[in-house]
């Protein structure tokens, strides 16, 4: 089991990146950046985020006043979309979409404020050094441990070309600053910033490929007449997707790692809540725990509900 | 200042170094919490429910936040009592602390069998006797409900326990609790355990389904706790005082302060569940935080405090 | 967009502008809270608990707060029957909404007599038979928990009402909430109106005394939220709904959203108690979310809701 | 009945004036302005602190971290120390001492954080215009309202000489900044301000006059020389002190007016719980309400518990 520590951070900074979508950037404490100095993309820490204020009513979205209101008292997971050792120490960012009562509060974190932290929690991804592409397919806020996993094989592998394709249902639930050029296409300018390739697929085509992200990768191995052992899938989204990400994996046989989301009340294997189930000898096999065993698991072993 | 504080309580027999307890469900099968705390500091753990059979439990989601609280509808998922034996009880044998396991079963047979298979293992300190659970059909809270069935249950396990220690957990969710712990009594319980979890349900309004795939779930966390600290007196004053039987209190306990209202309000030891969620390391500060009131108000022995209420 | 949607409910027989009223002890007599709200607005109000007799109640402290909840003893303190009539009904005449009476007593012969001086008082659409209060001795909770006395006092008071609502208000704190709530329609309720206070306590570790001056007091708020839904929903599928028994659902209602979890769970209107201290206005921004909901949703009467829990 | 209403307003400043003791100033928007337009020195309000964050860890007291930990959800009961009327509106002080989660929440508090109000609420002070003296006795934490009503009698009645008296346990429990000066002794530079004159009484003499206040009064009195009828006693402060002071006030016959306070749920006469026992026929007569009737009683009235 790698080092996992229950420390502090340091809001560095907290913003919206567009309606709906925030990142915070936090700077660890010495334990945190001890605990995180070998994290994996696609790991994930639980945040405490019950002792933040709430924002004023008019900035909490009209949608989610009634759920704004809870008290909380559970911690929230939540990935990195980076990981960055810098001489002072190490600073994470979390992009995340406002869409509870955790979520709400987070809006009103500022410079400085401190927040207790899990971390780094469950299984990363694993790269496959042998494969010449590592194809990240993100759905929705899919995006952050995919986007960490893009910087991380650019920097360790060079061998390995990873290339994301970014999915939503359009254009504005594309938590992404979304570029267009008549030689790419359209693309994430975060993915360009680290040197990753990205495609965009929405469901209505209100931008990029009009499809599921799983068409649009599957329209690409096509065309670049990709043979199975060339190439990794790397998933993060929706269930729906990542059950159509391992459909996709299975027809062109080819390895897929996929990262489930579960309810977690305590994200060290203490509850037995965030389970998924595995594919076993009989009908389906045990469950897994999502907080320890995964968030990723290998697509071919994950029953989907 | 530095002068020592007697934290150490006598549980039905047993030496705790303090009262206080990981509770059942929410601190894993041994040493899952290792990283966040020494165990061997705990006043004492108690194991997940323990069943004859492997059970995978409910689908999930399995919990949902509410105000303050949370429900669960778990299911008794746990990797069955051999599994547990070969698996689990060779870390257990290293906590250094007292180890309650907590039993569980579809059928009085069931429970029995669990019990008898552990009763000779020293790792074990003593059973809590789950007859409380209210996230699954068969059993569970049927059982905890009528003080026929809690008396013949409990005296069938306690033959099964082999001079184990044996804790009767309870459901608060009864017309008179005090008729349920007398019957856990009569049926030769050492202990009480109280409280479990009240049956409660979250509907999503957009879905118009509950939240939990098993639609109603156990609601447990800070929410509960004054209603818990009220039943813990009653069960004291009425029940287990006069009969010399420790209670193990619990229900929202987050801060050494909610521990101390237990103890004041009639339990000998208490377990904390849910806050160990937010806080891993709960159980300690707790200890650490009872350790300073003792010493700021000048009291010798935590067991002082025990029943205290005035 | 402005197409109007229909707030409007049948509670036994009478109809509801919309289906939220206000909670008995949380909302005074009559129009204490009218520099807050259009009263009229409302889709009910139901009176503090009124007894033969004035009684001044417990004494201080009265409330305390919890996680997400608070404790009251009051003690069913009000004015008393006759200065009620004379003081407080001119006030309920002018209020325009439906008006419930919450009755109380130590005997049967109490309740029966606070009814019959009003069953004839246009002013007061209904009664709501206050058999559970935790915070006395005599009467409340003891009448509320045994369905032989429950359904005697309900078929008592409900000849005393000379044919107005009456609705029976069930406790929580029982082992079978459909034994209860049956007892009431088996004597003759109109309505059932769930989930009054959980008995409960909170101690002061400092000095060693419970903060209530009544020692225990009853929790509501919040907390008690996903509680009051499971109950509400048992009763609804189990009692209420097959026999076409309105609910009058409460028990933590602080927003729309809540309102609507329980009109979804059976509940064919609401009470909002407790949320009105921190949010006076609270029962009409509940009635403003409601309509948005529906707005949002397509939904043309809320009365589809009621019950649709899938 | 005077008028209150629910508003929101805006934090102009929040600080320490001494350990465990703070200063807010609120602006109150529109609706607030009309509705304090009119108010009493002794009226309260009732804040919406729940959505307050929690200070960090290590700036909470050490005693109330466990308290702090409690999710809220009742306002809370306030009295102001000042209330201006400025050009652009008015501005309220409220002195607050922290001892429980919500006060605790109130540290955190920044210019430009929006809090909801109810108020003002019950009945104030009466001013007797008649009397050459308003004595004014403060025990603790019951400086605010007389401190208002310091200022408030200067303004309106130039006849009436208000004189305060401020009592606590020790030095470091006097919620002023206490000056000494060999002609005045030791007196309270809050007061000076406002051109009221000070005594300051400790129990333990650590400054000022040692002993309660209520005997810092009396001896006052007699070294003055005053006539029942010249002066009025308004106090405020623990209910013990309170009881003295009436005790004294009888004993001199002066009239005299005392500010309850209880545990409140509502503070706007709907629940019951802030019952304060008067005189009756019998041994005690009804319960009224701190909250409606009081929190100012006309001492004579007040059954002491
Ligand atoms: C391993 C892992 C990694 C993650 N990484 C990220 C990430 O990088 N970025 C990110 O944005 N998110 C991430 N998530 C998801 C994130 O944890 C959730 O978005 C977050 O917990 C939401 O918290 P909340 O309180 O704001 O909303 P919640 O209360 O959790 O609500 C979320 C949704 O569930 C529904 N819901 C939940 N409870 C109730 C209830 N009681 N009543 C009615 N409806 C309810 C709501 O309608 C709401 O839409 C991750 C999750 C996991 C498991
Ligand atoms: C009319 C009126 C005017 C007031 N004006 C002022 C003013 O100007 N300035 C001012 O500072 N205060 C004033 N007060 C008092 C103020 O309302 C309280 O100090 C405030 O409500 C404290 O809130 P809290 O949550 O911080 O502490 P609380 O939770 O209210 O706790 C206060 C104390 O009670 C005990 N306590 C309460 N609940 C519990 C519990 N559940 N368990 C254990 N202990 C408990 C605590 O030990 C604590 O010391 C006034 C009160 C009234 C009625
Ligand atoms: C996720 C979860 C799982 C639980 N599982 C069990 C269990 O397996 N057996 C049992 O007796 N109690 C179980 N409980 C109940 C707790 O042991 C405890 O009685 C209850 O949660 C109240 O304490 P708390 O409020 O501190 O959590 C569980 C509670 C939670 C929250
Ligand atoms: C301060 C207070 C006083 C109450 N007084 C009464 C009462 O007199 N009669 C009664 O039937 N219920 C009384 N109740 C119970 C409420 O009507 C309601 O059933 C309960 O508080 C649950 O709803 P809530 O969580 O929305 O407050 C009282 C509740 C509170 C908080
Ligand atoms: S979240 Fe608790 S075991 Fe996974
Ligand atoms: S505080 Fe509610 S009536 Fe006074």
């Amino acid at each position: 089991m790698a080092l996992r520590r229950l420390f502090t951070a340091t809001v560095y900074r907290n913003c919206q990146i567009r309606p709906g979508y925030w990142r915070a950037d936090l700077d660890l404490d010495s334990s945190g950046c001890e605990a995180f100095s070998e994290v994996q993309p696609g790991q994930f820490a639980e945040l405490r985020v019950s002792d933040i204020s709430l924002p004023p009513a008019q900035e909490v979205p009209a949608n989610l006043r009634d759920l704004a209101q809870r008290n909380i008292i559970l911690r929230r997971p939540f990935s990195f979309c980076d990981v960055h050792a810098g001489p002072k120490g190490i600073r994470i960012g979390v992009l995340y979409c406002v869409l509870g009562p955790a979520t709400v509060r987070m809006m009103s974190l500022a410079r400085g404020d401190q927040v207790s932290l899990i971390g780094p929690l469950g299984k990363g991804y694993t790269v496959s050094p042998e494969k010449k592409y590592a194809l990240l397919l993100a759905g929705g806020m899919g995006a952050p441990p995919l986007m960490h996993l893009g910087e991380y094989i650019r920097a360790r592998y060079p061998e390995v070309t990873p290339i994301a394709f970014l999915g939503a249902r359009s254009l504005e639930h594309l938590p992404y600053d979304v570029h267009i050029d008549n030689e790419k296409g359209a693309y994430a300018a975060e993915y360009d910033r680290i040197g990753v390739e990205s495609h965009i697929a929405t469901d209505d085509g209100s931008i990029g490929f009009r499809g599921f992200v799983t068409q649009c990768v599957e329209q690409w191995l096509k065309e670049q007449a990709i043979q199975p052992e060339e190439a990794g899938l790397y998933s993060c989204g929706p269930e729906v997707m990542l059950a159509a990400t391992v459909a996709l994996a299975d027809k062109y046989g080819i390895a897929c790692q996929v990262s489930m989301e579960r309810m977690m009340a305590c994200g060290i294997g203490l509850c037995q809540s965030c389970v998924v189930a595995t594919k076993g000898k009989g009908e389906t096999g045990p469950y897994k725990l999502c907080c320890m065993d995964g968030p990723v698991f290998d697509g071919k072993d994950v029953v989907f509900e | 200042m530095s002068e020592s504080i007697d934290l150490t309580v006598d549980f039905a027999g047993l030496k705790a170094a303090n009262p206080v307890f990981t509770a059942s469900g929410t601190c894993g099968y041994c040493n899952e919490l290792a990283d966040f705390m020494d165990l061997s500091r705990l006043g004492g753990f108690i194991t997940k429910s323990i069943t004859p059979e492997a059970r995978r439990g409910n689908p999930t989601p399995r919990i949902v936040e509410t105000d303050s609280g949370m429900l669960n509808a778990i299911g008794l998922a746990n990797v069955g009592v051999d599994l547990f034996i070969k698996e689990k009880l060779p870390a257990i044998a290293q906590m250094n602390t007292l180890v309650f396991v907590n039993l569980a079963g579809q059928t009085m047979e069931e429970y029995v069998a669990v019990a008898e298979k552990l009763s000779l293992r020293k790792e074990v300190a003593g059973f809590e006797l789950n007859i409380s659970c209210p996230n699954v059909k068969e059993g569970g809270i049927t059982f905890g409900t009528d003080p026929a069935q809690i008396e013949q249950i409990t005296s069938r396990v306690k033959n099964a326990v082999g001079g184990k220690v044996l804790m009767v957990k309870l459901t608060p969710s009864v017309t008179d609790i005090t008729a349920t712990a007398r019957a856990a009594v009569n049926g030769g319980a050492d202990a009480l355990s109280l409280v479990n979890t009240f049956p409660a349900m979250v509907i999503d309004i957009e879905t118009r389904r509950p939240i939990l795939a098993n639609r109603s779930g156990g609601l447990s966390g800070p929410a509960i706790k004054p209603i818990a600290i009220y039943l813990v007196h009653r069960v004291f004053t009425e029940v287990a005082g006069p009969g010399h039987i420790p209670i193990m209190g619990m229900g929202g306990i987050r801060t050494a302060s909610d521990a101390l209202e237990f103890l004041l309000a009639g339990a000998t030891a208490v377990a904390v569940g849910t806050a160990t969620f937010a806080q891993p390391d709960c159980a300690i500060r707790i200890i650490q935080g009872m350790e300073e009131h003792c010493r700021r108000k000048g009291i010798s022995s935590i067991r002082n405090l025990i029943g205290g209420l005035q």
